[in-house]
C-alpha cells in the first residue's frame, strides 16, 4: 500500500470535497473527519514502521517524474521523518477542532476575507503540503512542496488574519520566497555539478566533493532553511505572521511549518554537504547561541500575547540549530524530539492565548489580570504549555533541550554553556507572562470569562497528555529517531563523542 | 535594383514610425502603421523575385488579410472610444498608467 | 576513613516496590488536579491518606533495609528507560536517602494532617492538596533516584510545587511575584546544577551514582582524564545549584518572600524538606567534593556567610514568618558548613537537617497556629502574652525554641554541636563565626518566642485568640516530641553515623559523643546563647515593645532590608535586564526589522519612482519600441560583421 | 530600364506622398496621401512581377480599407485640422533620432549585402501556368491551414467591429410627436431665423438681420464661426465680428470648467486639437436647437468630466 502518497491524497481530496460542501458546520465536520482519517492512517503507519530495518527510508515510492531531469516522485520516510509527520498528523485534527469559530469572524478585530470552508480546505491542503515536505525523498521535489506550502499559509495569514495581516502575509511571503530562490539555484546547480542526472536524496549524498562547490550550495541551502527556521537575524517575519495569523495558522506555522527549516538543515545540508557544514558551523552555532539569549530577551519585552511566544520559538528554533549542528548522536537526536515536542509545547501556548483571545478580543498581556479565579482549567493549561515552554524536567520539552545542551556540551563547552542561560531567561518570560495574565486581582474584563468549553478541553487534553506522557517516558520517539540521526551523522564523518573516562581507557588499551 | 528596393521600404517603414510616434490623431496613427506594413509587404514582394520563390507574395497577401482585419477592428475601436470620450486622441488616452 | 559501599542491585520485597512512595502521592495529585471540583468534599483526605501511606511504604522499606547487613544497605532498583543511551529511571535506597524519605513523608504526613484544619476555610483547600502531593512525589524522586538526571527532574519537580504553593493565593499580586521570583531565582542555581551535570557526562559519560563513586572520580582523576579544575569546577556548580535550592548567598532572596504561602507550606517546603535538597546534593555528591578541597572550603565559606546573614536578618524581623524564614536560612547555612566538611560533617549535616525539619516545622506550625487564632495576623509586635489562650501552641512552640537554640539534651544541641565542633576542628575562623551564630539564634529565637507568648497584650481589636482544633495541635504535639528526643536517639552511641556509613563513608573508629559535653567550644557556645536570650529578655520580654517599630540603628535596618539583598539583585540584575530587554526589542524592531523594512521601502520608493516611467502615452512607449528595434538592428549587424 | 525609370518616379513620389502623410495637419490630407503611396506601391508590384497583389493591392487597399478610413474620418470630423504642436517633451526628437538610425543602420546592412542578380518569380509562376494559378495552388496546398485561419480571422474581425461600433439604446427612440412636444415645450418653437438676406457669397454664414436692423444672434451657425475663426476670416463688418466673439464667448461660458482647465495648461483662447474634435457635440442639430437633453448632452457631460480629470492628471504628470 502506498501510505505515503494515501496521506497526502487523504487531505487533498478531503480538502476539495470541504471547498464543495456548502453548509459551514458540515464543512468544518468533514475537515475533522478527513484530518483523523490521515491521524489514524499515520498511526498504523508508524505502527508498521521498523527502526532497526537497514533500509533507511521505509515506504518509499519512486516515481519518474520528470524523466529528462532525474526530476522523481521519491517519497520515503526514515525515523526523523516519521516524527515529523506524525507532529503534522496529530497537530492538525486538534487545529481543525480549536479553529472552529476563528474563520467566522465573531469577536475577530478583522472581519475574515474569504469563507469558512475555505478557510478548513486550506487547513487540508496546507496537511499535505506538510507530509510531502517531509515525506520527499528526492531533492527536487522536496522544493516544490517547500514553495507550495507557502501558499496555504500566505492565504489562511492573509485572509482570516488580525489587523495588519496583510502585512505580515506579505512578509511572510516574501521573506520565504527570497530564501526559497537562492535554494531552487542550489538545488538546480547540485543536480548540475553532481552530474548524477537525478534528483534523489540518497543517491546524492557525497555527490559533491568540491569543498569550495559544497559552500557555495550549503549557503544556498542553508540561508532558506535559516529564513524558514527562522534563525536570528532572519526572524523578524515570524512574530508578525504568528501575531497576525489566526491561533490555529500560527500553530501549524510554528509548530510545523518552521520545523522544515531545521529538518532541512539536519538532512540536506548536513548530508549533502558535510565539509561546509564543518566549515561553516561556528558561524551557524554563534547565529543558533545568539538566537537563544537574543530571542528570549526580546520575548521578555513583550507586550502582545502571540507575539511573546512567537519569540520564545525563535529562541527555541536556536537550540534546535544548536543541536543539529553540533553534530554529536545526543544533540542530534535532541535536536529531532525538539522538533516535535515543540509543536506539542508551542501548538499548546498558541492554541490556548488563542482561546483567550477568543474570550477577550485582544492579544495585548496587560489587557488581562487574575484569570486563573474564574477560569482555573484555561489556567492551568496555560501554566502547562507554559511550563513546558521552559523546559520542566517532567514535561517533554525537557528531555530534547537537555539532550540538545548536553550533546552540544560535548563538542561546544561555551556555547552550550551561553545557550543553558536561556533556562533562566526562559522562566523569566513565560512566569512573567502567566503572572501578568493569570495572577493577580481579576481584571474587569476579565470577569466574565467562562472557563474551557468541552471542545477547548478536547484540543488542550491530547497535547498536555502527550507532553507529559513523553516527558516521563521518550524512549518510543526516541528509538525511532535515534537510528535515523546515526545515519544521518556516519554521513557527515564526524567523530562520535566518547566520554573522558572511556577516551583514556581505550588509549590505554 | 533589389537594393534600391529595399532601401525604399526602409525608408518608408521609418517614415511610417515615425509618423506613429508624433502624431495623436488615432486614425492618422493608424494610417502610419498601414504604411509600415506596406513598406513591409514590398520588402517581402523584393524578397519573392530576389529568391524566385512565390512564398513572399503569398505573405504580403496574408499581411493584407491581417491588415484590413486590423483595420476594421481598429477603427471601430477608434469610433467607439470617440463616441465616449469625444476625442481620437491618442494621447488622451492614458489612464492605464504607473 | 573508608569508601561508601558498593550499590548493589535489587529486586523483590518492599524495596521493589518503593517507586510506590512516589508513584502514591502523584496519583493522589492527578487525582485531584483532573477531578477537579467533583473531589473537593473527600480531596483533603485522599491527599492525607496518600501522604500517609508514601510513610507507611518509606518505613517498611526502611525496616528492610535494617534487615540488610551493613554492607548491603545501598540497594538500587531500575525501573525503565528514561533516556536511552543516557539514563536509566531508577531508585537507590540506601541510608541517606531513606532518611529524607522518612523525613519527607513523616513530617510532610503531619504537615498535611494539619493543612485539613488551617486551610479547612479555603474554598481551593483540594488544590492545595494535589499541590502538596505533587510536592511530595517530586521531593521523594529527588531523593530516591539512583541517578543524577532523576535527582535533577524531582529538584525541577519541587521547585515548581514551590511555585505552585507560594503562589497558592495567586489573588495577591505579592504572592505571584514572590512565586515568581522563587521560580526564576532557583533556574539560576539549576543553570549551575545543569553544567555540572553536562561536565559529569562529559568526563564519564553516565549520570548514575553507582558509576560516580569516589573510586571512579579517583581513577578518573588519576587516569588523567578528568583535571583538578574540572572537578572544582564540578564542585562549585553543584554548589551553585544548592545556594538556589537551599537559599544559601548569593541566592537567598527568594526564601523570605516565598512565606508569602501558607504557613503549612512554609513548614514543609521552606523549613523542613525542600531547602534541604541543598544539603543532600552536597552530601550525595561527597564524591566530587572530597576529590576538590577549593570546592569544599567554598561549601563552608558559603554555609558560615549564609548562616550569619540568615541570624542577621531573622534579629530583625516583625513578621514572625519571616524570622523563622531568617533562621530556616541560618540553620541551612550550618548544614551546608557541614556538608563541606567531609563524612564527619555530613553525617552531622544530616542529622541537624533531620532534626531542624522537627523543630522547624514545628515552630513554623505553631506560628501558623497563632496566625490562624490572630485573624492571620504576622506581625509579633501586634502579639504578645499568647501564652494563656493557646497553652498547647505556646509549649510545642516552646519546646521547639529551646530545640533550635541548642538547649542541653534536646534535639538541637547534638546536631549543632556535633557540627560546630567539626568545624572547629577543621578551620577555627569558621568554627567561632559559627559559634557566634549560634549566639545570634538565641537572641533572635529568644525575642521571638517573648514577642509572642509573654509580655502585654498588644492585640487588634478584633483579635479573639483561641486554641486551634486538635486536628492541628496533635501534629504539633508529634512534632514537639520529636524535637524533644531525636537529637539524643541519633547522636548517641553514634547510632545514626553508623547506619549512615554505607551511604557516605565514615571513618571505622568514631568518638563515642557525651550526654552533655564540657569542652570549652561547647560552654562558649551555650554562654553566648544565654547572653543571647538574656538581652532579648532584656529588650522584649521585660520592657515594653512599641507596637510600631522604631528607626533602628544602622544594622537594624540592614538587617529589616535583608542585608540589602533584593536592592543589590535589583540593581545589578533587574535594571540592567530590564534596559539589556529594553534595548533588544528597540533594536529588533528598528534594527534588523528596520533594516528589512528599510529595504522594502526603499525597493517601494524606487519602484515608485521608476514606474513615472510609465506614463501611459502610446507614444513614449511606441518611441521605445522603435529604439529597441534599432538597437536589435544593429546588434544583428554587429553579429553578422563579426 | 524602364524599371529603374517607374522605380526612381514611384520612389520620389512615395516617399514624398509618405512624408506628406506624416506632416499634413488634416487627417483627410493624410489619407490622401496613403492613397498614393499605396498606389505607388500598387505599380512597384506590377513591376517586380506581382500583377495579383498589385491588383489585390489597388482593390483591398486602396478601394476598402481606404475607404474606411475615410468613413471614419467622417464620422469623426472630417475637416479639423490636428495641432502639430508636441505635447511629450522631447518625443520629436527622440523619434526623429530613432527613426534615422532605424533607417540608416537599416540602409547600412541592406547596402552591405551583395545581392546577386535578381532569379525572378518567372520561373515559379511558369509550372502553374501563370502568377494568379502559382500563388492560387500555394494557397490551397502548403498555406491551406493559414488561409482558413484567416477567414475566421477576417470574420472575428466583422463580428468584432459590429460589437464595438454597436450602441445599445437606453431609452426609446424618439417619436416625431416626441420631437414636437419638445421642441414646444423649449424656449424655440419658431424656426431659427434663417441665414443673411444680405449676402454676397456663402449665405450660410452671414447672420440675419431683424426688422430692426440690428444682427439675429441665433441665425449664427456657431460651427462656422469658429471655423472662421480659426481660420482667420473675421467677417469685415466690426459689429458682425463682435457678435461672433459674442456667440463663441458664451459658448466657452456654458463650459466654464473646460475653460478653466484650459487656462490652467496655458493654452489660452486657441482651440485646440482635442477641443476642435469634441465640439461637434454641438454641432448636432438637437443641441443646437436647444431640444430636451438627449444622449449628446449626456455624453458631453462626460465627455467634459472625463477631460477634466485628464487634464488635472497631464497637469500632475507634469
Amino acid at each position: 500500500m502506498p501510505w505515503l502518497s494515501t496521506l497526502m491524497a487523504v487531505p487533498v481530496l478531503g480538502a476539495v470535497g470541504v471547498s464543495l460542501v456548502k453548509n459551514d458546520k458540515l464543512a468544518k465536520q468533514v475537515a475533522l473527519a478527513v484530518s483523523l482519517v490521515v491521524l489514524a492512517l499515520t498511526v498504523v503507519m508508524a505502527t508498521r514502521f521498523d527502526p532497526s530495518s537497514a533500509e533507511r527510508f521505509q515506504f518509499a515510492e519512486v516515481h519518474q517524474w520528470i524523466p529528462r531531469f532525474g526530476v522523481h516522485y521519491g517519497v520515503g520516510v526514515d525515523g526523523i521523518a516519521l516524527v515529523l509527520i506524525a507532529l503534522s498528523a496529530l497537530l492538525v485534527p486538534i487545529v481543525i477542532l480549536a479553529s472552529w469559530h476563528d474563520a467566522d469572524g465573531t469577536g475577530a478585530a478583522a472581519p475574515p476575507k474569504r469563507s469558512v470552508r475555505t478557510y478548513f480546505a486550506l487547513l487540508l491542503v496546507l496537511e499535505a503540503m506538510m507530509i510531502g515536505v517531509f515525506a520527499a525523498t528526492d531533492v527536487f521535489l522536496f522544493y516544490v512542496f517547500f514553495e507550495a506550502m507557502l501558499i496555504p499559509m500566505y492565504f489562511m495569514i492573509g485572509s482570516y488574519g488580525g489587523v495588519q495581516r496583510s502585512y505580515a502575509a506579505v512578509k511572510f511571503l516574501l521573506y520565504s520566497l527570497f530564501g526559497g530562490l537562492l535554494m531552487l539555484v542550489a538545488v538546480i546547480a547540485l543536480y548540475v555539478v553532481a552530474e548524477k542526472n537525478t534528483f534523489m536524496f540518497p543517491e546524492l549524498i557525497g555527490a559533491i566533493q568540491d569543498p569550495g562547490t559544497q559552500k557555495w550550495l550549503f549557503l544556498g541551502f542553508f540561508i532558506a532553511f535559516a529564513v524558514k527556521a527562522p534563525l536570528w537575524p532572519f526572524h523578524t517575519w515570524l512574530p508578525d505572521a504568528a501575531a497576525q495569523a489566526p491561533a490555529g495558522a500560527a500553530v501549524l506555522l510554528v509548530g510545523v511549518l518552521d520545523k522544515v527549516g531545521t529538518y532541512g538543515m539536519l538532512r540536506f545540508c548536513l548530508e549533502l554537504f558535510p565539509e561546509a557544514s564543518k566549515f561553516f558551523t561556528p558561524l551557524v552555532i554563534v547565529l543558533a547561541v545568539v538566537g537563544i539569549v537574543y530571542g528570549a530577551i526580546v520575548a521578555i519585552g513583550q507586550t502582545d500575547m502571540k507575539r511573546l511566544i512567537a519569540y520564545t520559538s525563535i529562541s527555541h528554533f536556536g537550540f534546535i540549530a544548536l543541536g543539529v549542528f553540533a553534530m554529536t548522536k545526543d544533540a542530534g537526536a535532541g535536536a529531532t524530539l525538539y522538533m516535535v515536542n515543540h509543536g506539542f509545547s508551542t501548538g499548546a501556548l498558541f492554541l490556548i492565548a488563542g482561546f483567550l483571545i477568543y474570550r477577550r478580543g485582544s492579544s495585548r498581556i496587560a489587557d488581562y489580570g487574575g484569570v486563573q479565579k474564574v477560569s482555573p482549567v484555561l489556567a492551568g493549561s496555560f501554566l502547562i504549555a507554559g511550563l513546558s515552554g521552559l523546559s520542566l524536567p517532567g514535561l517533554s520539552t525537557f528531555v530534547s533541550e537537555f539532550m540538545v545542551l548536553m550533546g552540544s556540551y560535548e563538542r561546544y563547552k561555551v556555547a552550550a554553556i551561553i545557550a543553558a542561560s536561556g533556562v533562566v531567561l526562559a522562566a523569566i518570560y513565560i512566569l512573567w507572562m502567566y503572572q501578568r495574565t493569570m495572577n493577580g486581582p481579576t481584571a474587569e474584563s476579565v470577569k466574565g470569562f467562562t472557563d474551557l468549553n468541552a471542545r477547548e478541553r478536547w484540543v488542550v487534553g491530547p497535547l498536555v497528555a502527550l507532553l507529559i506522557v513523553f516527558g516521563f517516558f521518550p524512549k518510543p520517539m526516541l528509538d525511532v529517531i535515534n537510528p535515523a540521526v546515526d545515519k544521518t551523522l556516519s554521513s557527515v564523518h564526524v567523530t562520535p563523542f566518547t566520554p573522558a573516562v572511556a577516551e583514556k581507557k581505550g588509549a590505554g588499551q | 535594383m533589389t537594393t534600391h528596393y529595399l532601401v525604399l521600404s526602409a525608408l518608408l517603414f521609418a517614415i511610417g514610425a515615425v509618423g506613429v510616434l508624433i502624431r495623436r490623431n488615432a486614425i492618422v496613427v493608424f494610417m502610419c502603421v498601414e504604411l509600415m506594413l506596406n513598406a513591409c509587404n514590398l520588402a517581402f514582394v523584393t524578397f519573392a523575385r530576389q529568391h524566385g520563390n512565390l512564398d513572399g507574395q503569398l505573405i504580403a497577401f496574408f499581411v493584407m488579410v491581417v491588415a484590413a482585419a486590423e483595420v476594421v477592428v481598429g477603427l471601430a475601436i477608434i469610433v467607439m472610444i470617440f463616441r465616449t470620450r469625444r476625442s481620437a486622441s491618442v494621447d488622451d488616452a492614458n489612464l492605464l498608467k504607473y | 576513613m573508608q569508601s561508601p559501599v558498593e550499590i548493589f542491585q535489587h529486586s523483590g520485597g518492599v524495596i521493589g516496590v518503593s517507586w510506590l512512595m512516589i508513584a502514591l502521592p502523584l496519583l493522589g495529585a492527578a487525582v485531584l488536579l483532573l477531578g477537579g471540583r467533583r473531589t473537593d468534599r473527600w480531596g483533603h483526605l485522599l491527599g492525607v491518606v496518600m501522604s500517609l501511606a508514601a510513610f507507611v511504604v518509606a518505613v517498611a522499606a526502611f525496616v528492610e533495609l535494617l534487615g540488610l547487613p551493613a554492607g548491603e544497605r545501598r540497594r538500587a532498583i531500575s525501573l525503565y528507560e528514561f533516556i536511552p543511551g543516557v539514563a536509566d529511571t531508577g531508585l537507590l535506597i540506601d541510608p541517606l536517602s531513606i532518611s529524607f524519605a522518612l523525613l519527607i513523608t513523616g513530617v510532610g504526613s503531619l504537615i498535611h494532617i494539619y493543612s485539613i484544619g488551617y486551610m479547612s476555610h479555603d474554598p481551593d483547600r483540594r488544590r492545595f492538596f494535589s499541590y502538596l502531593n505533587l510536592f511530595v512525589a517530586a521531593m521523594l524522586l529527588l531523593v530516591l533516584s539512583d541517578n543524577y538526571l532523576g535527582l535533577f527532574v524531582g529538584w525541577e519537580g519541587v521547585g515548581l510545587a514551590s511555585y505552585l504553593l507560594i503562589g497558592f493565593w495567586q489573588f495577591k499580586p505579592t504572592a505571584a511575584t514572590a512565586a515568581k521570583k522563587a521560580f526564576i531565582v532557583n533556574r539560576v542555581g539549576d543553570l549551575g546544577l545543569l553544567i555540572a551535570l553536562f561536565t559529569i557526562w562529559s568526563v564519564f559519560g553516565s549520570f548514575a551514582y553507582k558509576n560516580l563513586g569516589a573510586g571512579a572520580v579517583q581513577d578518573a582523576l588519576a587516569g588523567g582524564s578528568l583535571s583538578q579544575g574540572t572537578v572544582t569546577a564540578i564542585g562549585l556548580l553543584l554548589l551553585l545549584g544548592a545556594c538556589g535550592k537551599s537559599a544559601q548567598l548569593p541566592l537567598q532572596s527568594w526564601l523570605l518572600d516565598a512565606m508569602e504561602g501558607p504557613t503549612p507550606v512554609s513548614a514543609l517546603i521552606h523549613a523542613a524538606t525542600m531547602v534541604t535538597a541543598g544539603v543532600y546534593l552536597v552530601v550525595r555528591s561527597g564524591a566530587f567534593f572530597e576529590a576538590a578541597p577549593t570546592a569544599q572550603l567554598v561549601v563552608t565559606i558559603v554555609g558560615v556567610a549564609t548562616l550569619l546573614a540568615g541570624a542577621i536578618i531573622g534579629c530583625a524581623k516583625d513578621d514572625i514568618k519571616k524570622g523563622l524564614a531568617g533562621s530556616t536560612m541560618s540553620q541551612i547555612g550550618y548544614m551546608m558548613l557541614g556538608a563541606g566538611l567531609g563524612p564527619v560533617g555530613y553525617a552531622f549535616a544530616i542529622a541537624h537537617l533531620i532534626t531542624h525539619g522537627f523543630f522547624k516545622a514545628n515552630m513554623f506550625l505553631g506560628a501558623g497556629s497563632v496566625m490562624h487564632a490572630m485573624n492571620d495576623e504576622v506581625n509579633m509586635r501586634r502579639y504578645g502574652g499568647l501564652f494563656t489562650v493557646m497553652k498547647i501552641t505556646a509549649v510545642t512552640f516552646f519546646i521547639g525554641y529551646l530545640a533550635i537554640i541548642g538547649f542541653p539534651l534536646l534535639s538541637g544541641y547534638y546536631t549543632k554541636e556535633g557540627i560546630i565542633e567539626t568545624a572547629m576542628e577543621h578551620n577555627e575562623i569558621l568554627g567561632w563565626l559559627a559559634v557566634l551564630g549560634a549566639g545570634l539564634t538565641g537572641f533572635y529565637m529568644s525575642r521571638m518566642v517573648f514577642m509572642t507568648f509573654f509580655g502585654k497584650r498588644r492585640w487588634a481589636d478584633d483579635a479573639h485568640p483561641h486554641e486551634s482544633p486538635s486536628v492541628m495541635t496533635v501534629p504539633l504535639v508529634l512534632l514537639s516530641i520529636g524535637s524533644i528526643g531525636l537529637g539524643a536517639y541519633l547522636i548517641l552511641g553514634n547510632r545514626f553515623m553508623k547506619f549512615l556509613a554505607p551511604a557516605v563513608g565514615l571513618p571505622a573508629e568514631l568518638p563515642e559523643p557525651h550526654i552533655f559535653g564540657v569542652g570549652t567550644v561547647g560552654l562558649a557556645t551555650l554562654a553566648l546563647v544565654a547572653i543571647g536570650a538574656a538581652f532579648a529578655w532584656f529588650r522584649y520580654g521585660a520592657a515594653e515593645v512599641p507596637e510600631v517599630a522604631p528607626r533602628g540603628s544602622f544594622l537594624t535596618v540592614f538587617a529589616r532590608r535583608d542585608l540589602y539583598g533584593d536592592a543589590l539583585n535589583e540593581a545589578l540584575f533587574m535594571r540592567p535586564g530590564q534596559w539589556l530587554t529594553r534595548i533588544a526589542v528597540f533594536f529588533d524592531n528598528r534594527g534588523i526589522d528596520g533594516l528589512v523594512n528599510g529595504l522594502a521601502a526603499g525597493i517601494g520608493g524606487t519602484s515608485g519612482r521608476v514606474r513615472r516611467i510609465q506614463t501611459g502615452y502610446v507614444r513614449s512607449y511606441a518611441l521605445s519600441i522603435l529604439f529597441g528595434a534599432a538597437v536589435v538592428v544593429g546588434a544583428l549587424l554587429y553579429v553578422g560583421t563579426m | 530600364m524602364g524599371e529603374t525609370v517607374t522605380f526612381w518616379v514611384l520612389a520620389v513620389v512615395s516617399v514624398s506622398a509618405a512624408l506628406g502623410l506624416v506632416f499634413s495637419r488634416r487627417a483627410v490630407y493624410s489619407a490622401l496621401m496613403l492613397g498614393v503611396v499605396m498606389l505607388s506601391l500598387a505599380v512597384l508590384y506590377a513591376v517586380q512581377d506581382a500583377p495579383f497583389l498589385a491588383a489585390v493591392q489597388i482593390v483591398v487597399y486602396t478601394g476598402a480599407v481606404m475607404m474606411l478610413f475615410l468613413f471614419v474620418l467622417m464620422l469623426v470630423g472630417v475637416d479639423s485640422a490636428d495641432s502639430l504642436v508636441e505635447t511629450i517633451k522631447g518625443q520629436r526628437f527622440w523619434a526623429a533620432i530613432a527613426g534615422l538610425a532605424f533607417v540608416l543602420l537599416l540602409a547600412l546592412g541592406v547596402g552591405n549585402a551583395a545581392f546577386s542578380p535578381a532569379v525572378g518569380v518567372e520561373g515559379a509562376a511558369k509550372e502553374a501556368g501563370g502568377n494568379v494559378p502559382a500563388l492560387a495552388q500555394l494557397i490551397f496546398t502548403r498555406y491551406v491551414f493559414a488561409f482558413e485561419v484567416t477567414s475566421a480571422l477576417l470574420i472575428t474581425a466583422a463580428l468584432g467591429a459590429m460589437v464595438l461600433a454597436h450602441r445599445e439604446r437606453v431609452r426609446p427612440k424618439a417619436t416625431q410627436r416626441d420631437l414636437a412636444r419638445a421642441r414646444f415645450a423649449g424656449p424655440q418653437p419658431s424656426p431659427l431665423p434663417g441665414p443673411g438676406t444680405y449676402a454676397r457669397h456663402n449665405a450660410i454664414d452671414m447672420p440675419a438681420l431683424l426688422p430692426d436692423g440690428s444682427v439675429a444672434v441665433k441665425s449664427i451657425n456657431r460651427v462656422l464661426a469658429r471655423h472662421d475663426m480659426e481660420d482667420g476670416i473675421r467677417p469685415t463688418d466690426p459689429e458682425k465680428a463682435a457678435l461672433i466673439r459674442q456667440v463663441i464667448d458664451k459658448e466657452k461660458a456654458g463650459e466654464p470648467d473646460e475653460a478653466a482647465g484650459e487656462a490652467a495648461a496655458g493654452e489660452g483662447f486657441r482651440v485646440e486639437e482635442s477641443v476642435a474634435e469634441r465640439n461637434p457635440a454641438v454641432e448636432s442639430p438637437a443641441a443646437a436647437q436647444g431640444a430636451p437633453a438627449e444622449d449628446g448632452v449626456a455624453e458631453r457631460d462626460s465627455a467634459v468630466a472625463g477631460h477634466d480629470r485628464e487634464a488635472a492628471q497631464r497637469e500632475e504628470g507634469q
